[in-house]
């Protein structure tokens, strides 16, 4: 076995990008994020890398911009009130397909909110936050280690489709520590960006743009897009599964919460109680056709957040057949207990068919 | 005989979208012209503002890039720490760089980024149709200044190449006109002088530029020159307001 | 011995270079061109220096000048 | 097996160092750990602590409403975690700071230590988390002691080696504490 | 009947502003809604209200924030972009309880996009593209009449829930030309405002916020905010309905979208095919109750919007039922012409079953 | 015997959770001591911004508004076009006006908005935990600049007190400290003058208060005032940059 | 009824007027009614267009593909909106600034309507727009050609009164040309 | 005649009245306050002036004077 190293989350992350091949960071600082940038502005002027404390999100995002239309692995990380202000950069950046990792370790809204752990977030990182059609590709960890390896995933799937991507996590993920293995494999090579500025030598000028006026010109733009995110709800969905074929009923739950709700999972298997898990790890791509198949077997669903119920939305989106779906939320920083989940699975048993 | 006067190489040969007498024409050339001065067209990455001359990437010859209302400071920050070799520029209006990018433009110029800014002041936001821009002069009439700029509701026009000269990181900071001949002269040493200094990595060069917008002060083109000199000249001086010699100030 | 070309279909008919020619060699003509505008045109070549001024203040970069 | 633990006191005392050695002991023993600390706006308060899960399982949250075990070094973290700790719980406090009058709960095992003092002893009351850790250690067993001392040169690998003998000696003198459950002498 | 008035989008948008005692504007010039602050940065000096035009829609929605808070009726508007770089405001307004108007006369996105119709905003409007657990409430006018009426109403629902309102129209409704009533009645007088910052004279300081730090605050708070959302969706659900007892099949629509759909309808009419029609005029809350009954009759639903599908999902989320649901969209600026519509409702009838 | 000194009315008699010897305790204080003066604690709104002083509505004994971070300005505005009345004012760290915020305060000041900032400059993000400030000296190390500000990288420490003394909306502006009890005694004059400027309508009042921030420069209290008054004086030079007589200017 | 009718031109002549009142007398006569212009960067390019849908009915789009009728007031605008038009539709062209020649459809009913010229006459070559909109309206017959006239005054409240009986004389003048079909006097 | 009351417990211990106080009547307490701080304590009121430079300089507002 690989050796493994006590990191934090947001130090993980960090080095993960570095693995990845990202050597430019630009970021303006937020709790409970700040991990990474303290750790990068130390760990990338010795790389030959750029580290730089932008005057504010809206200047960070647009920063990330330049330098991955420059033909760079870039990154930016924040919480929140600061991912909103991306909001326009993102929907840009999405527009002119451009690849980047956005790192958002939520923090309670609306508003200034509180730095308690939350998934508040879920509706803004899969919807898109900004304006237009677009999605941003979203991933979700849920242990120091993926913390790690998804920040080099992150970057791979970006690049492959030049698209914005984001890792959505909380502040559990952030400031825990627990063993990792850092191994480069999963990081790809970036591929070659033809598209990058890098100054018209030896080709024509190229440039990059989101205004179309002609007739028509931004409607096939915008098709084309589409189909870009159809082909990551067919290539690149990811979700880890567990007790798929003999549960009694099945709980969705993503990051932080799914660890709560596997102890709760063990919890119930004590009691004799059967409890399946889907874990969504792209929240976009969301994994619907597991969601949809497994729930042709198990038709009793417990979809736990913590907020008032977003990611449901998506799990209701996926079901076609009648089933019984049941929602469990806690937002503002209140963490869901084993026992409370334990308790939301026997209610959703007990439950009366429809 | 010899073509004594052509169009820059980095310019290209096309009819542009900007309204008779728009002096965004003579400002591209100029820019164009410094290019090819320098012979630098290959190493070139322009970034526009959004505004009239948005199109940028459609009439300059080397790559270019379409940055987010107010953002092309940053944006081109973004892009010269990863070229550090290359020659980068922002091309922003005065809604564009004075409104709403008022803080990339003082942070990135703070932070001494080599880049060149092009500066285009005539007093309105010209695409969107005539609405106050921070550098609207007093009494001036816009679309949403309907009984002319007020400092009491509306505040004062603002005097960027000033403001920015107090800033250490910025190398070179003027204000020239392209009202008539002589001044599009100076217009162009002022623009050449700012890449030069770029290419130098002197920190950030900024370049403000009188210009018209006949179209939305609604005059004739050559009114519009006359006003330039008579109204726009008064409040905002022309003059070089830094420039600085060495390269590692501080 | 100097002359200019005026590309009369790029031309804007904003009337600068008129007033720009210190030889007063420049006029706007009276027929449209295919944009809708009436153009520059040279009234007399013969008397050009090629100083290029009319060319400096072109924002549609529609003079060339030769000499 | 499962192990969980709040540690908690001043800023200063050293809380987060004595969780991260906790921690790494049960990763080199290959086994799951998290470690989860109070991070942020609270800690402007000057309190600080951290959680540490200790599993043979994959864990499930790191943090915890109703820990096995606590381990308090001032007066305020008693008060906030004693009730806290479950049934046959156990908690360390600090008697240095805190009047052992002070606590309530009958239900859970105590061991009542002067960690201060006896770092003092030992000639620098900064080790009390030492002490601390190796009386929790000793009395818990559920990482190795023996583990906890080898591992110091490579956790403070910039540190001289009185550094490294001293707070050697400052676990041992907790673990001797905590086994003879009482009495101390240095 | 009361006198028309033959009035464009935008201008009887501001004129029901002004009808319902709005006083304060803040803005930014953004294509195609400039009508709205031209109008105002006249009118409102004349009857004692104060119009800035702001630096920035950063800027514009903190002064409606400081406006709202010190008691005003108080709107913005803006579009695209401008209402990207707003998302970080308004969650903070949601947060704190502050009502205000703000309006997105929607342009293409994602990025700059043209000025075209489009109605690609619908997930940023209904999902809060904002950081945090909450909901704007959002008005979707069809008509200039709408364009009036709906200011007032936004602003009655905005203080009726302390929350902030949206009107999402598109470049075709506030650029057009209708015949429109003026008529005031609708404007219920503002209600009190005993929160509002006015100075602690004769009372306790009061104070608006939204940091919430002890323990289970935040959760209390975000968990009343739900209810407030709760109570919408019970009591102030608005649309329009058509042929919803004898079709064959029933369109969802809103917005211009839905003036197109009824043209097709009728031409449907034409030839014999029987098409209801659900318009709804609150996209949040979505009136999810009746498309729920009225797929129960009539199990064939079919949504057109201008986008690549958004609004499709709050009509799946409303479905309980086996029904047969097909989406047609144009993104980008195409708009969707009555034979393209009729065109898809016999494809949709034409289907076979599922 | 007569009481000479005691809280201020304005100020809520509650412990602060500001660390030991931190001078936002100080700058509250004579915010509250301004508005007691002037008798307006009825009248006062204030908007804090975000940083270790966001909790001025636990503090302050008047109406208070937390404002986004950066933009109190503009939240103040909308206030204060609503109750011109009244007294309002931000209360903002060097992150938050600065930084993130540059654009509100300068287009703020720029309006002449009648409200009264108070800056508190301790060249730090205090409350995320010791980032670097548009504020930090070169050299300063912080925790996202462990190598220490470097100009090249990181641009220069920002006078903003100088800067907005050049808009010609802004009334008074002047930068003070509180590192000893002499300076403190002059900081209260300018804190007082920059109300009753308000209260005047003069336009918009500038207040910069030099300020440690102990815990994230990991030093004592004591060492900290030292810091203020050896390091950050030089380059931070106290004094008044402007200082309007009338009322209606231009 | 339904009748809708697209009009384009140069920025400057009048397009958006002559759209304007249209559309008021169709609203006055109780009719539903829109009126929906190109805008934004569009008009940069210094080249104005205005749709008008009359109908008795609620009208759906306001925009329209196949306009039952055109007013095209100079070339570039021949060119875009002659191939829109329904067979069988109708379409205005201003002979002042187009060539007849230019037109392509077989299968619509034309007007070759010298605008300019014959607004010349009338002293102002301004008034194309109402010569046209005489025209189109006699032609037509979707509203009513004496509700236009007696509307101006209301539509231009503040103009001299030579002002309306130069406009009123220009719309006369385009509806008998319409009416006689051809040759024209003044 | 003048003394100054200090806040034991409002009291951070920070130590700035210590060093503004003219006439150096201000020291620090050996005894923890309930914050966990060693709070300044005033040794000598009898030769207090009244002069307040300690109360100003209170980032705590600790110290009310009397004269
Ligand atoms: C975030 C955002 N807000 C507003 C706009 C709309 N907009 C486009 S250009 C412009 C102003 C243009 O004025 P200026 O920068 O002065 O350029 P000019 O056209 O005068 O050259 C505005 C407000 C936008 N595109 N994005
Ligand atoms: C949009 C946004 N970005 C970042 C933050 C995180 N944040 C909170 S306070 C702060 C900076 C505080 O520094 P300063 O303004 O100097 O105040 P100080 O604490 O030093 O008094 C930051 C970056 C935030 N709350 N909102
Ligand atoms: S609108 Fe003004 S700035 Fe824009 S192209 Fe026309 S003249 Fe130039
Ligand atoms: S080159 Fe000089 S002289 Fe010749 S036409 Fe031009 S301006 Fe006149
Ligand atoms: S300056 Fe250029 S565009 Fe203007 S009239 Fe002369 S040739 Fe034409
Ligand atoms: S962190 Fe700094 S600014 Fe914040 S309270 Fe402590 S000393 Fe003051
Ligand atoms: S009032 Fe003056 S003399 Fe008295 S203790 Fe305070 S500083 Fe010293
Ligand atoms: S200045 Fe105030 S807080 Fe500091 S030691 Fe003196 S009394 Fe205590
Ligand atoms: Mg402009
Ligand atoms: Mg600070």
């Amino acid at each position: 076995m690989a050796e493994k190293t006590l990191l934090k989350g947001n130090i993980a992350l960090a080095q993960g990008a570095i693995a990845a091949g990202c050597r430019y960071y630009f970021g303006y600082p937020i709790t409970p994020q700040n991990d990474i940038p303290e750790y990068l502005s130390g760990e990338l002027p010795k790389i030959g890398g750029t580290f730089i404390q932008a005057e504010s999100e809206v200047a960070s995002i647009n920063m990330v911009m330049g330098a991955s239309a420059a033909g760079a692995r870039v990154m930016t990380s924040s919480s929140g009130p600061g991912i909103s202000l991306m909001q326009e950069g993102m929907s840009y950046m999405a527009g002119s397909e451009l690849p980047a990792l956005v790192v958002n370790v939520m923090r309670v809204g609306p508003g200034l909110g509180g730095i308690a752990p939350t998934q508040g977030d879920y509706f803004q990182a899969t919807r898109g936050g900004g304006h237009g059609d677009y999605f941003n590709i979203v991933l979700a960890p849920a242990s120091v280690q993926e913390m790690f390896d998804l920040a080099i995933k992150a970057f791979d799937l970006s690049d492959k489709y030049r698209n914005p991507a984001m890792i959505l996590c909380d502040a559990v993920l952030g400031q825990m520590k627990e063993p990792v293995i850092l191994e480069e494999k999963g990081a790809e090579a970036p591929p070659a960006r033809p598209w990058a500025l890098t100054g018209a030598k030896g080709r024509k000028p190229q440039f990059l743009k989101t205004l179309y006026l002609s007739d028509g010109e931004q409607e096939a733009h915008n098709l084309e897009l589409k189909e870009k995110y159809d082909l990551m709800r067919k290539e690149d969905v990811l979700f880890e599964g567990k007790g798929l074929d003999d549960s009694e009923i099945v709980i969705v739950a993503f990051g932080t919460v799914s660890r709560i709700v596997k102890t709760a999972i063990q919890m119930a298997g004590d009691e004799g109680i059967r409890v399946g898990l889907i874990r969504p790890i792209t929240l976009f791509p969301f994994p619907v056709e597991v969601v949809r198949r497994t729930v042709k077997k198990i038709p009793k669903v417990l979809v736990v957040e913590m907020n008032t119920g977003q990611m449901v939305e998506d799990v209701r989106l996926s079901i076609e057949d009648k089933v019984k779906l049941r929602f469990y939320g806690r937002p503002g920083g209140g963490i869901p207990t084993p026992e409370d989940v334990l308790r939301e699975i026997k209610v959703t048993l007990d439950e009366k068919g429809f | 005989m010899k073509k004594v006067f052509s169009r820059p190489k980095s310019l290209v040969d096309c009819q542009t979208h900007f309204c008779p007498g728009c002096t965004h024409g003579t400002a591209h050339r100029l820019v164009a012209d410094a290019i090819d001065h320098f012979g630098v067209r290959e190493k070139t990455i322009g970034v526009s503002g959004v505004g009239c001359a948005v199109f940028i990437y459609d009439y300059f010859a080397f790559d270019a890039i379409e940055a987010p209302h107010g953002r092309a400071p940053a944006v081109a920050t973004g892009i010269k720490r990863v070229h550090p070799d290359k020659i980068v520029f922002t091309y922003q209006g005065d809604g564009d760089l004075a409104s709403i990018g008022t803080s990339e433009i003082i942070h990135t110029a703070n932070r001494g980024e080599s880049i060149t800014v092009i500066f285009i002041n005539n007093t309105v936001y010209g695409m969107t149709g005539g609405q106050m821009a921070p550098t609207t002069l007093l009494g001036q009439k816009t679309t949403t200044t309907p009984y002319g700029r007020n400092f009491r509701n509306d505040g004062y026009p603002i005097r960027m190449a000033e403001m920015l000269a107090t800033l250490e990181g910025v190398a070179y900071s003027t204000r020239v006109s392209m009202h008539n001949a002589k001044e599009v002269l100076k217009a162009k040493k002022a623009v050449r002088k700012a890449f030069e200094m770029q290419i130098a990595d002197m920190g950030l060069t900024f370049v403000e530029l009188l210009s018209a917008c006949h179209t939305n002060w609604r005059v004739k083109p050559l009114e519009g020159q006359k006003r330039v000199e008579e109204e726009m000249i008064p409040y905002f001086t022309l003059g070089v307001f830094k420039e600085r010699k060495e390269k590692d100030f501080l | 011995m100097a002359k200019i070309i005026i590309d009369r279909n790029r031309c804007k008919g904003c009337g600068f270079c008129v007033v720009a020619c210190p030889k007063d060699l420049i006029r706007i003509d009276k027929e449209l061109n295919i944009q809708g505008y009436l153009p520059a045109m040279i009234a007399d070549n013969d008397n050009c220096t090629g100083c290029a001024l009319c060319a400096e203040v072109c924002p549609d970069v529609a003079i060339e000048v030769y000499k | 097996m499962y192990y969980d633990v709040i540690m908690a006191g001043f800023g200063g005392q050293g809380i987060m160092l004595m969780a991260d050695i906790l921690a790494l002991i049960a990763m080199k023993e290959g086994k799951n750990v998290t470690w989860m600390p109070s991070y942020g706006v609270e800690m402007r308060g000057g309190t600080a602590n951290c959680t540490v899960v200790v599993s043979s399982e994959e864990i499930g949250s790191p943090v915890t409403g109703y820990p096995y075990s606590a381990i308090v070094m001032n007066e305020p973290s008693l008060l906030k975690y004693e009730p806290m700790v479950r049934p046959k719980g156990f908690l360390l406090l600090n008697t240095s700071l805190i009047d052992p009058e002070k606590t309530n709960r009958k239900d859970i095992d105590k061991l009542l230590l002067p960690a201060n003092e006896m770092a003092q002893r030992l000639g620098n009351s900064q080790m009390a988390n030492m002490v601390a850790m190796g009386a929790f250690i000793e009395k818990t067993k559920i990482v190795s002691l023996d583990l906890a001392i080898k591992l110091l040169p490579e956790m403070f690998p910039n540190r001289p080696s009185s550094f490294i003998s001293n707070n050697s000696r400052a676990i041992e003198k907790g673990a001797e504490f905590a086994s003879k459950g009482g009495d101390f002498s240095v």
